[in-house]
């Protein structure tokens, strides 16, 4: 679908982007970043380093102090580009609670495309057809508000799918989430090889699995040039020391 | 939907405290202490949901909601009322401290009442339930218009103009919550049914 | 986003006594909603705005409280002189403005001003586990102030949960209009809220009982009353008589002068 | 304090335990378990295997449809025992704002004392106290809500703290928090060693730095006798292969 000679190109660039919320200190200070074509890249930052924060500006939620945003060579100011700029970059949220409020998973996941002006039968289609590929077929008429943490994130996930974006960002998406559904999702992860993606993360075994690069952010800026470097550490399975898979 | 500050009579303030009293006595006693919480964060709640401005035409109009406060809550609902208005108050100066009584009463004896017309047929599986849950939010906020007029004809006749300005202007505002009501209580019905008493 | 604004601050006002001050405002705003006469109403205005600037109040976020009043003291003031009766004073064609309905605009007016500020200056600086304590020390019933207490403290966090879910009804391009789709996606989302709230307060029970809670609610906070506290009643009390004894025409204009 | 001879003895012992919602399948099912006194457990178990549960029943805030729970040698039956038990175990909840109801984190700290008939002056040295310990001695005056995630979680221990509990159940504490905080309650539990505690979480690494033993969950039963072993996982770090401590 996409143009594959445009690879490495950019499609997301931030420039001397700057944020505060009111009457507080700096949380994203003079940032600059760029993403580039099916690229993946993973941030793991401490509490308040202002991850969320970067997120919601990239999409317009919060808007910046200072910067440019440019997507796809546009530079993005008015809400009406961010209108725009929300059909092609999906965000998961934190807390998938935060982003399920119809009854139905079926309903929450054709609620996007039904705002992008879709008609019933091609919202549906389409929803059905988001849930399939996530396997989550059988999903479709369960409450939504019944799943548990790992369903209710895979579901925030086809609701943002649904609106068939370019971009992923993705914040924090398996934290509370046991080994499995971990795997289940660093899978989906790597099969999303057309989609550029952004992952927060504290987990290192989750990013080094997703994303092909990893940085932290600091003084609210991403620092790209000092790459995290893997080193081992304890870990415990009842399996031991034979091959085995996390379950 | 809320009276300011020295606007309203002296009986007609009194009788605002007199009913608020009885109905918060009234709304204590059957509450446990176990059921506190529920009340207080349902309270918290009410709050928030009334800051949501919804769109009518060119304007936006805020909810008040206390059709499906009623439904959920019966008589308790006069204690989590009084309380979310004084914090109301508190934090934006709506109403106030004089008001309390009164404001509590044009929002809290609607919901009691709507809860007692209407609860019964909300749980059947029927179409009568939808009605009943449009016609709870629609007679909600109905009543307490009513009762907003009329504290203040009472207190001067003077009120009569600008009292049928205010019920007038809440026609919109019936018709809105009666559908917000009853799409609000399907969702409720289908997602935790137990919540509806 | 909700703001306690005058909470925080050091005055004199901030330094009494929470039950004072709960006290001081209630004497105060009933004699004030009790009166109608200009010579009180004028002297209430006074001792309100006197308390705004002894309270230190950021003048210019409190003068922005009036426009709360704004739209029904607008309202009064395009109805109320047109219709009220009382002597006709100014013609012009059906247009007709009367004494009496100009005097009571007036007089409301005067009287939701002043009641507002004493609102803010008493009331509004304290925070509200300070207002709870007091009510509690005035004897309002347990169960009430705890129910003020956790609905207080459930605010912020629901407010926290409407904000997200209103963003994540953003990020799908959801756009607010006159619409059954936007009234139903309204409905659904406070819907969630209420839901994940009676959920949250099952949890928040369970954590009461174990911590052992039985029902009764201890305070923590005791105030003693200082002398400060018995002198600021003493000028509020006397305040109060005055506006009272103007009300019942013993204080006239010509007494004063 | 402790008796020190008691080392070794069960504190607290589950019998047969079985459980299920309403209208649910069992998910806890003829669950046996012995808790001995100083000793750390650790439970990694897949979502909605019924970990906080089990909790849920240990302190009674459940009933069990069958089964027995014993606490110091005494069979705990009736809701009377119970309460007496939530004086000697404290729960710290899954989610710490469900766990911290009052304005101010003094209040939410000092609510426990005073439920127990402590006076206010004992309630207040008592709070303080156990903030201070935890290193939270500034946080007293603060308002709850505006506390980080990191935050609200120690305040939530420092409250289940202040009932002076012998045995602490700990359900996901470190969910979402970055690995400073992470360290931080590391440290802490390592102060413990006169408590017994059970931690719920399904991060290896936290887990193998503050108990002895990890156990899994499977169809409604705590497995005991496959412990965890504990081998090496990839995991990254900017300070690389240097020795290190996480921030
Ligand atoms: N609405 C708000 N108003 C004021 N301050 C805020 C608000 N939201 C977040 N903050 C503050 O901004 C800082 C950055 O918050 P943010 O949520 O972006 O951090 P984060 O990196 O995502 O942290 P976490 O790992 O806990 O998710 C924090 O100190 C937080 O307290
Ligand atoms: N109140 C309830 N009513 C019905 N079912 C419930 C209720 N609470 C939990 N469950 C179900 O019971 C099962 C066990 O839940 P529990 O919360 O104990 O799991 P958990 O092991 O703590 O999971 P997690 O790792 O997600 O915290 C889940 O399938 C859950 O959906
Ligand atoms: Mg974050
Ligand atoms: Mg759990």
């Amino acid at each position: 679908m996409n143009d594959n000679t445009r690879t490495n190109t950019a499609i997301l660039t931030l420039e001397g982007l700057s944020f505060h919320y009111p009457e507080r200190p700096a949380i994203i200070d003079n940032l600059d970043f760029t993403l580039n074509e099916k690229t993946h890249i993973g941030i793991a930052a401490p509490n308040g380093s202002g991850k969320s924060t970067l997120f919601h500006l990239i999409v317009g939620l919060l808007k910046p102090t200072a910067g440019r945003i440019t997507f796809k060579g546009r530079e993005i100011s008015r809400e009406e580009d961010f209108k725009q700029l929300r059909r092609q970059v999906g965000l998961l949220f934190q807390n998938a609670d935060d982003q399920l409020f119809f009854p139905t998973v079926l309903e929450d996941v054709a609620f996007g495309p039904l705002n992008l002006g879709k008609s019933k039968e091609e919202a549906l289609t389409l929803s059905l057809q988001v849930l399939d590929n996530l396997g989550l077929a059988d999903f479709a008429d369960r409450i939504t508000f019944k799943l548990s943490g790992g369903e209710k994130r895979l579901v925030a996930l086809a609701t943002v799918l649904a609106m068939e974006p370019e971009v992923l960002l993705l914040d924090e998406p398996t934290a509370g989430l046991d080994h499995k559904t971990k795997h289940k999702l660093i899978d989906l992860l790597n099969n999303f090889s057309n989609l550029s993606y952004l992952v927060v993360s504290h987990e290192f075994d989750f990013l080094t699995a997703t994303t092909e690069h990893i940085y932290t952010m600091e003084n609210g800026k991403i620092l790209v040039d000092e790459e995290l470097h893997i080193h081992h550490h304890e870990h415990a399975h009842r399996s031991g020391k034979q091959p085995h898979r996390h379950i | 939907m809320h009276i300011a500050e020295g606007v309203l009579s002296g009986p007609v303030l009194a009788a605002g405290f007199a009913v608020t009293a009885v109905g918060i006595g009234i709304g204590l006693k059957k509450l446990d202490s176990e059921q506190i919480p529920e009340t207080g964060i349902l309270a918290a709640a009410f709050f928030v949901a009334s800051l949501v401005h919804v769109p009518v035409g060119p304007a936006n109009v805020h909810l008040i909601l206390n059709g499906i406060v009623g439904l959920m809550l019966g008589w308790a609902a006069f204690p989590a009322i009084a309380v979310a208005l004084l914090l109301q108050a508190v934090f934006f100066q709506f109403g106030g401290l004089t008001t309390l009584g009164v404001n509590t009463a044009i929002m809290a004896l609607p919901a009691v009442t709507c809860y007692y017309l209407f609860a019964p047929f909300i749980k059947k599986k029927t179409k009568i339930a939808s009605v009943a849950a449009f016609a709870c939010g629609f007679m909600a906020v109905f009543l307490g218009t009513i009762l907003l007029g009329g504290a203040l004809y009472f207190s001067d006749e003077n009120f009569f103009e600008v009292a049928s300005v205010a019920v007038s202007a809440h026609i919109p505002i019936m018709i809105i919550e009666g559908f917000i009501t009853l799409f609000c209580i399907a969702f409720i019905k289908k997602v935790r049914p137990e919540m509806l008493g | 986003m909700i703001q306690e604004n005058f909470s925080e601050g050091k005055s004199p006002i901030h330094n009494l006594a929470p039950r004072t001050r709960t006290l001081a405002a209630i004497m105060l705003s009933l004699v004030v909603a009790l009166s109608h006469q200009f010579i009180p109403l004028l002297a209430a205005l006074i001792i309100a705005l006197f308390l705004v600037f002894t309270a230190r109040l950021n003048l210019f976020a409190a003068g922005r409280r009036l426009l709360v009043i704004a739209g029904f003291l607008l309202l009064i003031w395009l109805i109320l002189p047109f219709t009220g009766g009382g002597k006709i004073l100014w013609q012009y064609s059906f247009l007709r403005l009367h004494e009496a309905g100009l005097n009571l605009a007036l007089q409301l007016t005067l009287k939701t001003c002043a009641m507002l500020f004493i609102f803010l200056a008493l009331i509004s600086t304290m925070s509200t586990g300070d207002l709870a304590h007091a009510l509690h020390s005035l004897k309002l019933p347990p169960k009430l102030v705890l129910l003020l207490l956790i609905t207080y403290r459930y605010i912020f966090l629901i407010e926290d949960e409407l904000q997200s879910l209103l963003k994540a009804a953003k990020i799908r391009n959801f756009k607010p209009g006159t619409s059954l789709h936007c009234y139903k996606t309204y409905a659904n989302l406070l819907g969630m809220l209420f839901v994940r709230a009676a959920e949250r307060a099952q949890r928040v029970h369970k954590a009461m009982l174990c911590r052992a809670f039985d029902g009764h609610f201890h305070s923590l906070k005791e105030y003693h009353n200082r002398p400060r506290d018995y002198c600021f009643l003493g000028l509020i009390f006397a305040g109060s008589a005055f506006i009272v004894l103007g009300e019942m025409q013993l204080i006239t204009l010509s007494t004063i002068f």
